[in-house]
């Protein structure tokens, strides 16, 4: 009989070293498609997992120029095209003045794009996962460790990988349904 | 009191006393005097209690305007929304519309307005048939173009919501034809006995028409009789000249022929008949510009400093009645008299033989100008001095005097009394005048009128004589009907009517008119009857046409005269007074309400009074040596912060208590009481305002007496002035001035350390104002601080009245203000006047910090102020050096009172709620020249454009123009080496500059 | 632990905060087009009047001179309604019966005003003058349209402020001949442009900074 | 099933006592806002705030329907409380980004147990310091007037103003503290997601928490992402306060025009802010019994910085004192004389006492570890910071150039219900805090355990 179709395999551990461990083995094992769930962060999993870069820091860069080009032409438009206006004898254009706004909008704008480029490179909002299917998985925002491997492996299998994940003296071993 | 409190007020007095300011130091207040530890020690226990603390309940003073408030929030708050669309507003336009009218632009009538029956001409603008806004009448000897405050406030007065409307008989309305029939039935039975039952009580007149009826009416009933009463009438110089002359005559002055002048307790600058004209004589003469390098001198002798005080290079601080002494010894040194040629006090006969020689020296080209308030002999004096100095025909003039049958107006009221308790009168007729309010307090005159068996009152308010009369009659508004009367020379101005009158008012000529045999003339035949039958020649259309449009009658001026000066006019001098522990004191017309019969208009009660600065009250003004006798000085310290103490006044057995305030320059042991406050039935705004020394006023002594007991008694009041007392360091250059020998040996030595910074001197590239550059010189030589620029502002610019709680409170509307400093010892400082108006400054501190854009530049370099765009942040008052900015903290402005609304200049925005205001050189003004050149397809001409508070000043000392053109007025003045701006180091560079003031003091006495 | 959500959350969500910007977007936009609706302006709705007047009868088919009734248009700022006077001129021998004309009939009997509804209202704090503009050689036209078209008066323009602004700073592209300042549908004889420049200089016109400076309208 | 393990007392220089383990900790800080009844400090706290609060709309209420004259502002003295409040909040928010921000890239770990609720107090801090620029205004329906969007006016805000430099400024601050505010947020919401009862609650955490699940990916962004925050909200939080400093800096007036104000002022708002940080960890660590995780040595560390901050503003006042006399300008020497003799001598001697002569107390380490002692040397230097503001404000303002217009401030029954009320917005929005999201950082907290360090062990 052929199983329903399921997300993936679920190991639970109790303390971080023993995740990392587990990893790292599943990752040697020829593992790719995998994730490792944690209620903190754990630098070693980045290594192990190969996730050191991210395109934030370029996101947010552009993010800052865009603010801070818009904050110094908007003044300048309309200071010396819209409406020039002698104020207190002032040139229409004091650059000077325009210098905090400019700032302040390209703190704005990298801050905004910072945090819409977290969501997104998280793939969040995603309120819906299967992970969540796992009944032990609400600990894993608490003081459990979850390595999950998926489905979607091409090494995965229905009998082996559970027991591979076994070897890794996991608390429990268990499916993820979809 | 605690023992140490006294060692303070000791400290701070001796302060004070022997005037001890370092160099040039100018202070404006007691408080600035006593810098002394104690008095730090003083400022620390007393401050921050109010520093931080609680103030006191607002909202039990806030008065009725607190529900327009709470309206006008409420439609503020409409407007919250951006999608407000325009409510649906209509037109009504004309049925038939006059042809000399062009909806949209006003039209100027020349009329006259009348004070103690003295006339003044004056032009009325009028938009759509609203007069809106006085100005001086160019044509009128007695204006010369300026206006005082009392005229720029008189049209506040038409419009006051609490004029008498309606006809009463015992308090039921009833109508014209009423009165009419009821007089017809006392005048049947009067007529059997030729009028014997008639008595007609008036304020001074002086107009032809009238003197014409009373003629005829005196025909119709013989024994009726006529009696004036003027409570601020000139009844000593009327006594005064029948003792030099044995006839009344009236006097004027030339004050451009006289180089050295000698006030005895006169303020001709600022009140009395033809001080507009004699103001503007005066400066002209001091106005050390265009090469002119001679000043004219003037002495004062006074008690309590005067606009003429301040401006005179010799000012001696007298009692009332030392001043007689002065007269005497002056007289004496010109060997007019023989009087004492010493006393006890010694300053007198210091100054005689300076200002003997200098008199002699400037014989028939000076003046010795007594005060209406002086003795009859002062008077009498002053006639026979300037007999003396050949000045009579060169710098004064008699006349026949300028009244109708002028007589002893004391005796006459007298004589009234005596007919009112004999029961004799059956008809007394009031015309106008409030006799029972104003009258001397002995006389009781609230109780003996009600002796008459009918009584009527004309007047313009129901006030405390309309109370005691069966008939109320509302009279009209000199704005409102036709009359005449003669001006400081005679000369005939005409009253002509601007509006119909606004309510069922009648004028004392129609009400006079019912006597006679036509009663029911309108006013306009009867003017124009009696001149058609006094012009001789043809055409009396043309003439009368003319006349009415001129507002005066073409030589009409009295003919002057030269009356002998009689034998044994001038006796020995009466035994002085003697003090005897006692105060002296000296009644006065009240600067701002004058006898009170302006106690309810807003404009003049919230009018900051000249030097004092106090608004909305009268107090007992006495100097800081007396009051600190009293043991009442150490409180005032901060009037304006916190309550002033009371003293409880006793004089013949009268008591009075009254707030005191200490007046630096005030000579000691006196004290000075304004008339006119404590109205009971004034309406909404006088009454209740201050209190009434009427109470005290008794007919011998009118003016000024000795035997007044003042002491310290509980409680303290609240005074509101409009700047409080601080210390003013001479470093911070605000008034540059100088002695006329300092500044022809070294012209710059005057305005030294007031200069800006060079103009190259900056990183900004400088904005170019090609076309207008509109700018302002104020010459503070010229300057008497007499206010009527800031009524003028005032109507103007239809600037609120914030009534007296908000003005203690520092929120007083008025666009400009006049400043007063002092310097020098507080017994004789010299005082400075200041008007501060926007200074228009090219590098304007307030614009650069608006966020919204609602204040910056035009391209003529005025400090515009866009008050639909205000939010309010008030940062830009914050930022203004100046502190010209005006905010509307509450919903000031008064969008409710219907006939409030007619007063309003058309071309003004009613500020709301919320907003941010000031002076703007009058743009309005400005605007419609530029405009009307435009259309002419020229550019403005020099004086097409004179804002309100230039027009209105009586010296000129306020001149606008371009200043791009080199010969215009003001770029001549601000070329003169006394030219500086105010805080100008601060590089503001301000379009309105100032002009140094100088003195010209007689170098013998300076000794 | 069980699901908290369905799977279609997912999407949803994700569509609720980036779509957010384009909400904002779009309700900006809204607000300045409502603003400047004819809604809010009032621009282009016929009024009602007491009598139905009709400028397309009297200017229009008759010819009328706008000056026969706007008498104060070149001498002061208020065009001027004309009074009831001016009506009853020709209306005394012409439709002297008609019972429309009645309000005004009765006007000319009682000497009360009629009472004609505003149709081009500024706000109270801006200071409109005709006389200049007319004698500068901006055509009733530009601000009225064409009224000799209208059968019942209505505001042609916004009158907000950013339209008033347009010709303050550039006169040249509405300025006529004088002349013809009065004349409805009128075309320029060459290049506006250049025919506004050249009248421009002509007629003195001030600088745009003059023009746009607060205090040429506002006070 | 929560492992019942007995928490030991901290040891000095402990920045979290030992014993804890994830899951105590998890529970401890959860439980707060988890468990179903609530203590009596805080029903008390909240009820106070609230009525504040009440106060506070009230006098709202008054001031729209009257205008701002209900206050004591007057000509000279423009700006009153209303300013003096904004100001001194604004200041009270700097701790919170200070010590999440400035401490998280100086890699500070014992920020990591105060500054969860160091930032809801810097977001309910700016909330109160908005109200007032609003509030002041003579029309505050007009209020957007201040920023640039299309109209049909064609005017635009006045960018050389310092009032427009703070609606942007405080806008961006308020905006940003927010989303870092959020961020640090989600993996505690998804804790409580996952440990919620109720339904609802699961619901509303659960959209909150956005599906956070804390993989490893998630770990990875999130890490960079809070750095990059943490990078821009340091010179924005400086730039603030510097801004705020320009209001009075830009303008002419004596006491006011001054080059140093913007360090001074920033120098004054930590101060002020790690004062307000103690005025709230004190009580509720006690109340909560939190001590094991708010140790006694955070409160020494705040009580240094507050010491630091406290003598840089110091050093401010004798400048300031000194520049005034050495620059030899009449007005800005008078200024300076008035405020040390004038009306206000009171409120600048005591703002001396309070901001001088209290923290010197700090250098003492008794002192610092005494929790009493150091809440009620925050109380003092809150009141004396407050005070700095007012004196620098009014005293200004009251006597300036021209004598003639020189004139006291009086605040009145309004301007003390406006101020106090918002101390009640505040109160009210802090509480409200406390009992419905975690106060303090769970899974930064869970970092600071021994547990969580990976022992490498070698494998071949």
């Amino acid at each position: 009989m052929i199983a329903k179709p399921i997300y993936g395999v679920t190991a639970e551990f109790d303390n971080p070293t023993t995740l990392v461990n587990a990893a790292r083995a599943a990752r040697e094992k020829g593992y790719r498609k995998m994730e490792a769930y944690s209620p903190f962060p754990i630098e070693e999993l980045n290594e192990v997992l190969h996730l050191h870069k991210n395109k934030l820091p370029l996101i947010v860069l552009l993010g800052g120029i865009t603010g801070g080009l818009t904050g110094y032409l908007l003044q300048y438009y309309i200071t010396v095209w819209n409406f020039p206006i002698n104020v207190g004898g002032r040139p229409l254009h004091s650059w000077p003045a325009y210098i905090i706004i400019t700032f302040e909008m390209t703190i704005l704008f990298a801050a905004i794009s910072a945090v819409l480029g977290l969501l997104a490179l998280c793939g969040l909002p995603m309120p819906y996962h299967p992970m969540f299917n796992v009944p032990r998985f609400a600990t894993a925002s608490r003081n459990r460790f979850f390595l999950c491997i998926e489905a979607a492996d091409p090494l995965f299998d229905h009998d082996k990988t559970p027991e591979f994940l076994e070897t890794l003296e996991p608390k429990e071993v268990s499916e993820v349904a979809h | 009191m605690p023992s140490e409190r006294k060692k303070l007020d000791l400290a701070a007095v001796r302060a004070l006393l022997n005037g001890k300011t370092n160099g040039r130091d100018y202070w404006r207040n007691l408080e600035d005097l006593a810098s002394t530890p104690e008095f730090e020690e003083l400022m620390e226990r007393e401050f921050p209690r109010q520093a931080i603390g609680w103030s006191e309940d607002e909202d039990s003073v806030e008065g009725r305007r607190n529900f327009l408030k709470m309206m006008g929030a409420s439609l503020a708050l409409a407007g919250l929304t951006a999608c407000t669309r325009q409510p649906t507003e209509h037109i009504a336009p004309y049925v038939r519309q006059p042809e000399e009218l062009v909806p949209g632009r006003p039209l100027f009538y020349a009329t006259a307005t009348t004070l103690n029956g003295v006339a003044t001409g004056v032009l009325a603008e009028s938009h759509e048939g609203r007069p809106t806004k006085i100005e001086g009448n160019p044509e009128h000897p007695g204006s010369l173009g300026a206006a005082d405050a009392f005229m720029q406030a008189s049209v506040l007065t038409m419009y006051d919501p609490d004029r008498s409307k309606t006809l009463s008989y015992n308090g039921e309305i009833r109508g014209w034809g009423d009165f009419f029939s009821t007089l017809g039935e006392i005048l049947a039975v009067q007529r059997t006995k030729s009028g014997a039952g008639i008595r007609i009580l008036t304020e001074t007149i002086t107009s032809p028409t009238m003197a014409n009826q009373i003629a005829a009416i005196q025909k119709l009933y013989p024994a009726a009789k006529f009696h004036q009463w003027e409570p601020a009438g000139t009844h000593s110089a009327r006594a005064g000249a029948t003792q030099a002359f044995g006839q009344p005559v009236n006097t004027y002055y030339d004050l451009s022929k006289a180089n050295v002048i000698v006030a005895l307790d006169s303020d001709f600058l600022a009140s009395g008949h033809g001080s507009l004209r004699y103001a503007r004589q005066f400066s002209a003469r001091r106005r050390v510009q265009g090469g002119q390098t001679s000043m004219n001198r003037l002495y004062a002798v006074e008690p309590l400093p005067s606009s003429t005080g301040a401006r005179a290079d010799h000012r001696l601080p007298l009692r009332a009645n030392d001043i007689e002494e002065f007269a005497w010894a002056l007289a004496t040194n010109l060997k007019v008299a023989n009087g004492p040629t010493k006393g006890e006090n010694w300053d007198i006969y210091k100054w005689i033989p300076g200002i003997g020689k200098d008199l002699q020296q400037n014989a028939g080209a000076s003046l010795v100008i007594a005060g209406d308030y002086q003795p009859p002999i002062v008077h009498a004096l002053a006639h026979a001095m300037n007999e003396k100095l050949g000045n009579v025909g060169k710098t004064v003039f008699y006349t026949d005097p300028l009244e109708v049958n002028a007589q002893d107006q004391l005796a006459s009221l007298q004589d009234l009394v005596k007919d009112l308790d004999a029961g004799a009168v059956d008809l007394l007729l009031i015309l106008g005048g409030n006799p029972a309010f104003n009258a001397p307090v002995e006389l009781g005159m609230g109780d003996r009128l009600q002796k008459a068996h009918m009584r009527a009152h004309l007047s313009l308010y129901d006030d405390e004589t309309s109370e005691i009369c069966q008939w109320r009659l509302p009279e009209t508004h000199y704005l409102e009907t036709w009359g005449d009367a003669r001006a400081f020379d005679g000369t005939v101005t005409l009253q002509q009517p601007l509006i119909q009158p606004l309510y069922e008012g009648r004028s004392a000529l129609q009400l006079l008119q019912m006597l006679t045999v036509d009663p029911e003339a309108s006013p306009y035949a009867i003017v124009k009857g009696y001149w058609g039958s006094q012009h001789k020649g043809a055409d009396f259309e043309n003439w009368w046409r003319k006349s009415v449009h001129d507002g005066l009658i073409a030589d009409s001026a009295l003919p002057t005269k030269t009356p002998a000066l009689h034998g044994g006019a001038i006796s020995s001098p009466s035994e002085k007074p003697k003090m005897a522990g006692k105060l002296e004191v000296i009644f006065r017309p009240d600067p701002s309400i004058y006898d009170g019969r302006f106690a309810n208009n807003g404009w003049l009660q919230e009018l900051p009074k000249p030097v004092t600065k106090i608004t909305w009250d009268n107090a007992a003004i006495m100097s800081p040596a007396t009051a600190h006798q009293l043991g009442v000085l150490k409180e005032t310290l901060n009037a304006g912060d916190e309550g002033v103490p009371m003293v409880e006044l006793n004089y013949r057995g009268r008591t009075i208590k009254a707030p005191v305030w200490a007046q630096p320059g005030q000579v000691d042991g006196c004290v000075v009481l304004h008339l006119g406050y404590g109205r009971t039935r004034a309406g909404r705004t006088g009454t209740g305002m201050g209190f009434n020394p009427y109470g005290f006023r008794t007919a011998n002594a009118l003016w000024h007496d000795v035997g007044l007991i003042a002491k310290q008694t509980s409680g303290s009041y609240e005074i509101a002035t409009t700047q409080n007392d601080h210390v003013l360091d001479t470093r911070r250059q605000i008034i540059q001035s100088g002695t006329l020998a300092e500044y022809l040996k070294d012209p710059e030595s005057i305005r030294a350390g007031a200069e800006g910074p060079p103009r190259g001197l900056t990183m900004y590239p400088e904005w170019k104002y090609e076309g207008y550059a509109w700018g302002m010189a104020i010459d503070l030589n010229a300057c008497t601080g007499c206010s009527a620029c800031i009524a003028a502002c005032q109507a103007e610019n239809n600037i609120a009245v914030v009534g007296k709680d908000q003005v203690r409170r520092g929120r007083a509307m008025h666009w400009l203000r006049v400043d007063s400093y002092y310097h020098g010892g507080v017994n004789n400082p010299e005082i400075h006047n200041q008007p501060v108006p926007c200074m228009q400054c090219e590098n304007a501190p307030c614009e650069l910090v608006c966020p919204v854009q609602a204040t910056n530049h035009s391209a003529e370099g005025l400090n515009d102020m866009v008050y639909n765009r205000c939010v309010g942040t008030r940062y830009c008052s914050n930022n203004c050096p100046y502190k010209v900015r005006r905010f509307n903290f509450y919903l000031f402005s008064d969008y409710e009172t219907p006939s409030l609304k007619l007063l309003h200049n058309p071309d003004v925005t009613v500020r709301s709620r919320g907003v941010m205001e000031k002076c703007t050189y009058c743009v309005q003004r400005i605007n419609h020249a530029k405009i009307e050149a435009e259309k002419e397809g020229r550019t403005v001409r020099e004086g097409e454009i004179q804002t309100a508070c230039q027009a209105t000043c009586p010296t000129e000392a306020i001149v606008f123009g371009d200043t791009n053109d080199p010969n215009s007025r003001v770029s001549k003045m601000k070329a003169e080496k006394l030219n500086y701006g105010l805080l100008a180091d601060l590089n503001t560079r301000p379009r309105t500059t100032y002009l140094a003031s100088l003195r010209n003091p007689n170098p013998e006495l300076e000794a | 632990m069980s699901q908290i959500f369905h799977h279609s959350t997912n999407t949803f969500a994700r569509i609720t905060i980036f779509g957010a910007i384009f909400v904002i977007a779009f309700l900006t936009w809204a607000f300045d087009e409502l603003n400047r609706s004819a809604y809010e302006t009032r621009a282009t709705v016929p009024r009602e009047q007491p009598v139905p007047f009709s400028h397309a009868h009297h200017a229009g088919g008759m010819g009328i001179d706008c000056r026969y009734c706007h008498t104060g248009v070149e001498t002061s700022s208020f065009a001027n309604i004309p009074p009831t006077k001016t009506c009853m001129n020709c209306h005394s021998q012409i439709w002297s019966t008609s019972p429309t004309l009645e309000p005004v009939r009765a006007s000319f009997r009682t000497g009360d005003s009629i009472l004609w509804t505003r149709v081009n209202d500024l706000p109270d704090f801006v200071y409109f003058n005709h006389s200049i503009h007319v004698n500068k050689g901006v055509g009733c036209e530009i601000c009225h349209g064409r009224v000799d078209k209208m059968p019942l008066t209505w505001q042609e323009a916004s009158l907000q402020m950013d339209w008033c602004l347009e010709c303050h700073r550039h006169p040249e592209r509405v300025l006529r001949p004088r002349e013809f300042v009065t004349t409805m549908g009128y075309t320029p004889a060459g290049d506006q442009e250049e025919i506004g420049r050249r009248l421009m200089n002509e007629y003195h016109i001030r600088s745009t900074r003059e023009l746009t400076s607060c205090s040429t309208c506002h006070r | 099933m929560p492992d019942e393990t007995q928490i030991a007392e901290p040891r000095p220089n402990e920045i979290i006592a030992p014993g804890y383990t994830f899951g105590t900790v998890t529970d401890q800080i959860a439980s707060v806002v988890l468990t179903g009844k609530t203590p009596g400090f805080w029903l008390a706290a909240f009820t106070i705030g609230f009525a504040l609060l009440m106060l506070f709309l009230l006098s709202v209420a008054v001031l729209l329907a009257k205008g701002v004259g209900v206050w004591g502002i007057r000509t000279p003295v423009m700006w009153g409380f209303a300013i003096t409040n904004f100001v001194w909040w604004i200041g009270i928010g700097h701790a919170g980004t200070l010590i999440s921000a400035i401490l998280l890239l100086l890699n500070q770990r014992w920020r990591n147990s105060i500054n969860r609720f160091a930032e809801a107090m810097t977001l309910f801090a700016v909330a109160c310091a908005g109200m007032f620029p609003l509030l002041h205004l003579g029309r505050p329906w007009l209020f957007y007037w201040l920023f640039p969007y299309p109209n049909t006016m064609n005017v635009q805000p006045q960018f050389r103003s310092p009032l427009v430099w703070d609606v942007f400024a405080v806008s961006t601050y308020a905006t940003v503290s927010l989303l870092f505010w959020y961020v640090g947020l989600m993996p505690d919401l998804a804790t409580l997601r996952d440990r919620t009862q109720s339904r609802f609650a699961r619901f509303a955490y659960g959209i909150l928490a956005m599906g956070w699940r804390g993989s490893a990916r998630h770990w990875s962004v999130y890490e960079t992402a809070s750095l990059l925050l943490a990078g821009l909200a340091t010179p924005l939080v400086l730039s603030v306060h510097t801004v705020v400093s320009f209001d009075f800096t830009i303008a002419i007036v004596p006491g006011w025009h001054s080059t140093f104000f913007p360090p001074y002022f920033v120098a004054g708002a930590i101060y002020s802010g790690f004062a307000m940080v103690l005025a709230l960890a004190i009580p509720l660590r006690s109340v909560y019994g939190l001590q094991g995780l708010i140790t006694d040595k955070h409160l020494d560390n705040c009580g240094k910085v507050m010491l630091a901050t406290g003598l840089i503003v110091a050093y401010a006042y004798i400048l300031e004192t000194f520049t005034a006399w050495y620059s030899g300008n009449v007005f800005e020497e008078a200024a300076i004389w008035h405020r040390m003799t004038g009306p206000y001598a009171v409120a600048y001697w005591a703002l001396l006492t309070c901001n001088i002569v209290a923290p010197q107390f700090l250098w003492i380490r008794k002192v610092r570890n005494t929790p009493v002692l150091l809440f009620i040397a925050s109380i003092v230097v809150l009141i004396g910071m407050w005070l700095e503001r007012f004196v620098i404000i009014v005293s200004s303002l009251a006597q300036d150039f021209l004598p003639s217009s020189w004139g006291i401030f009086q605040a009145t029954r309004w301007d003390w219900a406006t101020y106090v009320g918002t101390i009640g917005l505040f109160l009210f929005l802090f509480f409200a805090f406390i009992r419905l999201l975690p106060m303090i950082s769970i899974f930064e907290v869970r970092t600071l355990l021994p547990q969580a360090k990976v022992e490498e062990e070698v494998r071949s």
